[in-house]
């Protein structure tokens, strides 16, 4: 299976060859990969070099924690890719922001209401969570949607907070 | 003498002071919250008793409770750990009332010290230079505040009276966010606390945070053993501490653990305590306040020192004289502190929970660990994100960093994300490595970038990693697609005899 | 001088040596068989090579394909730790052929003290006592032998000249029964060592085991770092040392030092080695025998004295001088190792191997695990049944053990039997605490069972206990039996369709 | 539901109440008792005490680890009690015993015969594994039956070696 692999813009070719085996661009190599106690360690032993890492799943994209760097990582097969370059590759960039929980915790105060605009950056909401505050902020300008929580109240993880159009 | 200690704590203090206790030979009882059933400190305990429900107000900060289960138990002594009542007056005096030793100061002591607007005017009456900012004591009103701000100039701090770790701190700028940082700091303050009184004092600029641990009997003897560099910190929270100070040299340490002692006899001391400076450019040093406390940082102390400064706390509690003189303290080495928080340094350190599922401490010549959880234990959201403190000790401060560097490399936890990658990065930092920093360094001048040199060649492994992955994974998803259409053929043979049958 | 080093062995030493190569600013390489491809000193490694298939013979003593790596990867230097090729003259003369350094001493000074019966005949010559035994040196046969004994007394004990680890020991009570001990101890050798060679010893009765840890630099420089109270044994495995022996005063130490520096000196000594004395009831030493290599039990050394023993060894190697002198060693406290098996206490100690399915480290201040095994490591039958080395420090010899008890209790493994029992019974020996012990102890005045009063108390827990897990044991395959049947219902369904259709 | 437990021929009389009781004889005591992250390790608080156990199912009886201390234990509910009462309670004691290999291992050599009489104590048999040479003795005195390798033979744990009438 052949693989278009990107991080930070920069595109690694990659071929899954057999277990043992690997062409990273022209160049077949030996690979040794294992996952240690069926945790998302990995060890990886490439042209001699023993590595570990970590490699979660991330919302979109492969993150590989790896000597103390994270990196963000797109794996894609040549079909997807392809299908990707065909839709013109471009992400919707105006649509809506839904803020969602990053972790449990309480809502301390909300800062906005509905239908104000916003700044990127404006703090929109406090959670409290592990004896901390923590503000919530706008990742760009828009107009405040729906609110969905209010002060005071407990919320779970990745529940939707509030919608910013 | 007691012979039976309650610990009013959780976590990786629990445990430390379980062990101190459990080599003294007294027996110990844990308390614990209904998120803490399979905690550590309730597993190692002689005894666990049920507080209640998670949350600390429900359950650590029961002080009615835990005096309860110390009368039912027999325990005749409580250490407090650092946290939750351990710098509670009213805490301190109730044990006393009811025949139970409190293994910390004396309930005087606590109150010079734990409002920190009094303990300023305390020391200042023992000549120990301060912090310039508010002297008055007591509940000042924003208006107060606002009034005598212009006086102390700006940049200033707003801190929390009652405060430590942080909590309730604000930095203003002028004069006109002010109002708004007061309410903020006040609402963080009282949510920690209980006690949204606050103080203003000047902010030093490029000052380090150094910190002297203190030792006192009942017998009068006070003593120091040196001082903690805590100058890493984000949102002052600290994040690694070393000892000795790469910024002090043995006639400053002399002059500062002079001075800490006599901040501590001011108050008239008894047990382990920490006295806070801020030390600016041209070394000139302040008080900042008094932690009388055991201190989360005490371990880096006890590895340059050789002191078991919980043994040491136990032993004084029970009325024994210190077992050194102040010339018998002597220094040895360097060692440093990282506290791993359940954290995600690449996302805004924002907490993280869940179950840890996996983990491998570092370990081998000069690392020592404290922790309380364990691969099975679930990080909640209700306590300090603070999961372990990996300390390591080198005959120079080069071979601690370097002794640093590849046990940070070697701890795994999984589960949770941690702060650990922040660690390692700043052990990569020529600034840390040449000791040049100051309290504002994290915040200011610090990237988990780090060097794209380093992060290049690493690129394409990474790159290969995920892709190794995630072809794993669609492979066993195939799989599993397989397997599951051989599982419902039996399904679509009974749909089979239906139609057959209809 | 070199800057990558091959590592070649296994398990917790291969992991301590990366450590301090590690430390060093040293790249590592690490090799494997095809059993530990998953072993820590793989992960921790910068580069990893497999040697073979699981049997030692087939990887970690196939010096040959070790050289080829060291060639392939570019290491120039070895690191042998202990066992398999370390002391290995041939290996250590093919190292220095192919320019590669070898980390330890001279393929001279290894064939010197490696034969036992020549190390005795050439410390003998340096006017250093030995037991009584045979002096004449090489292949002695069974008719040899038999004819000597009778003059070295009995009882006695044949060892293997090759020998170590007491592979190949065996006591002889008369000559009646020693053909067939020789038989027996020959074929052990033949197979541990790939030599079957013996030679007798007088069997010293009442005897401890009490070992010299010397450093020498290739300057001539030559000093010990004192000794290893190495008594508690079973079946000459040693199962607990401590430093210092709390059967020697200053003058005796001092004494058997300058005796251990001497045998060094004998053989052009270089870097570490140990001398193995057995000291009798009056106090008369012996010398047993000299390990040319670093030992198992070197930790609790570099807790006592503050060197890193292997970090002094890669220093050696690099051609330095030692860094301490003989006046700059200093012995501070008490420090205990407990070797950690998979054996069953409780069942003859019997091998245990298994997958580790979950582990807690015993860890707080005066604490180290050396140890190559985590969760989900698999122990198999190929190799050393040791797991990990647990090691206090404690400023007395009582506070060790108070230490080490409450260590032991914090130990947790799940997945194979440990001798972590064992020890804790021992901890609570009295004549272990009193100090009174020989090499006969734990085979003779030693039992698991401990005290009756303690195991009676604790048996009505030990009831509900197994009650508990029985009884949920008994309502899981309860509810599985229900379980079942709700999903077969659906075939049921199918049966009376097919009936009612028929 | 009531069980008889036995350590060392003292026998514990033990009901379970309900999850968070238990009789102990006529004793009623409160029980906190959690398995610790899905493994055989057991944390009990009982009457305050904080006690950590690990529980294993032995080949009869189970075997309870505490504080350092083995101890081999009978569970059996009262029906169980009582059926075994009636049957009288002899096990057999004369019949075949047939040696297992209690560890993976190398076979290095055999010392017995078939037909050939045995000693209690005496060894039958030298298994090689984990470097160590581990001699199998004869539990009783008997004759020796089948035996099922040779010496240079690897076996597999609980693997049958031999047999004794």
């Amino acid at each position: 299976m052949k693989y278009v692999t990107t991080i930070d813009g920069k595109e690694f070719e990659i071929e899954v060859v057999d277990d043992r085996h690997i062409r990273v661009g022209d160049r077949l190599v030996a690979v040794d990969f294992e996952s240690v106690s069926g945790q998302p360690v990995y060890s990886l032993i490439f042209d001699g070099k023993s590595y570990e890492s970590f490699v979660y799943q991330g919302e979109e994209d492969w993150e590989v924690l790896l000597r103390g760097r994270q990196f963000q990582v797109k794996v894609e097969d040549e079909r997807e890719k392809r299908l990707r370059a065909a839709a013109g590759g471009g992400v919707a960039e105006g649509g809506e922001f839904h803020l969602k929980a990053p972790m449990p915790g309480l809502v301390v105060s909300l800062l906005v209401e509905e239908g104000q605009p916003v700044k990127k950056g404006q703090v929109l909401l406090i959670l409290e969570s592990m004896k901390m505050q923590n503000e919530l902020k706008a990742p760009r300008d828009g107009m405040m949607g729906r609110i969905r929580v209010k002060a005071g109240e407990s919320v779970e993880q990745k529940q939707a907070l509030l919608s910013l159009h | 003498m007691f012979n039976k200690v309650l610990i009013a704590n959780r976590g990786e203090i629990a445990v430390r002071i379980i062990r101190a206790c459990r080599e003294l030979g007294l027996e110990t009882v844990a308390v614990f919250s209904e998120a803490d059933r399979n905690a550590l400190h309730v597993r190692y305990a002689d005894e666990a008793y049920l507080l209640g429900p998670a949350p600390s107000r429900e359950s650590y900060l029961r002080a009615d409770k835990i005096l309860d289960i110390a009368k039912k138990s027999g325990a005749n002594a409580i250490h407090p750990g650092y946290g939750f009542l351990a710098e509670r007056e009213d805490f301190a005096a109730k044990c006393a009332d009811l025949g139970i030793t409190f293994i910390g100061p004396k309930p005087s002591s606590i109150a010079a010290m734990g409002d920190k607007g009094k303990a300023r005017a305390t020391v200042i009456k023992a000549n120990v230079p301060v912090v310039p900012g508010t002297e008055a004591v007591g509940n000042m009103t924003d208006d107060d505040l606002l009034n005598i701000a212009p006086s102390i100039g700006f940049p200033l701090l707003i801190k929390a009276t009652a405060g430590g770790g942080g909590k309730g701190m604000r930095e203003v700028k002028s004069l006109e966010e002010m109002p708004t940082l007061l309410q903020s700091a006040r609402r963080e303050a009282e949510s920690s606390f209980g006690d949204g009184n606050v103080y203003l004092e000047k902010l030093v600029e490029g000052a380090r945070h150094i910190e002297f641990q203190i030792m006192a009997d009942s017998q009068g003897n006070v003593i120091h053993l040196g001082e903690r560099e805590c100058s890493i910190q984000r949102r002052h929270q600290k994040l690694l501490e070393e000892a000795p100070s790469p910024f002090l040299d043995d006639e400053l340490r002399e002059k500062m653990g002079s001075v800490a002692v006599k901040s501590a006899q001011a108050v008239d001391y008894v047990n382990a305590g920490t006295i806070e400076f801020l030390v600016d450019k041209d070394r000139n040093f302040y008080f900042l306040e008094m932690n009388t406390r055991l201190q989360v940082e005490h371990p880096i102390t006890e590895m340059v020192t050789g002191v078991d400064i919980v043994a040491e706390q136990i032993r004084i509690a029970r009325g024994r004289q210190l077992s050194y003189t102040q010339e018998q303290i002597h220094f040895k080495g360097h060692a440093i502190e990282c506290r791993v928080n359940a954290e995600d340094p690449f996302n805004g350190f924002m907490p993280s929970t869940g179950r840890i599922t996996h983990s491998i401490l570092p370990t081998g010549p000069g690392v020592r660990v404290d922790t309380g959880v364990y691969p099975g234990f679930e990080i909640t959201p209700y306590y300090d994100p603070m999961i372990a403190k990996l300390i390591v000790w080198g005959e120079t401060r080069a071979q601690a960093i370097l002794r640093m560097r590849r046990a940070l490399e070697e701890y795994r936890i999984v589960g949770v994300r941690t702060n650990i990658p922040f660690h390692q990065t700043l052990m990569d930092s020529h600034r840390f490595m040449g000791g040049q920093f100051d309290t504002r360094f994290v915040e200011e001048r610090f990237s988990m970038d780090g060097s794209t040199e380093i992060k290049n060649s690493n690129a394409e492994i990474a790159a290969i990693l995920a892709t190794l992955v995630a072809h794993k994974q669609t492979e066993r998803s195939a799989q599993i697609v397989r397997r599951n259409e051989r599982d419902t053929s039996n399904w679509k043979w009974v749909g089979r005899w239906e139609r057959m049958h209809r």
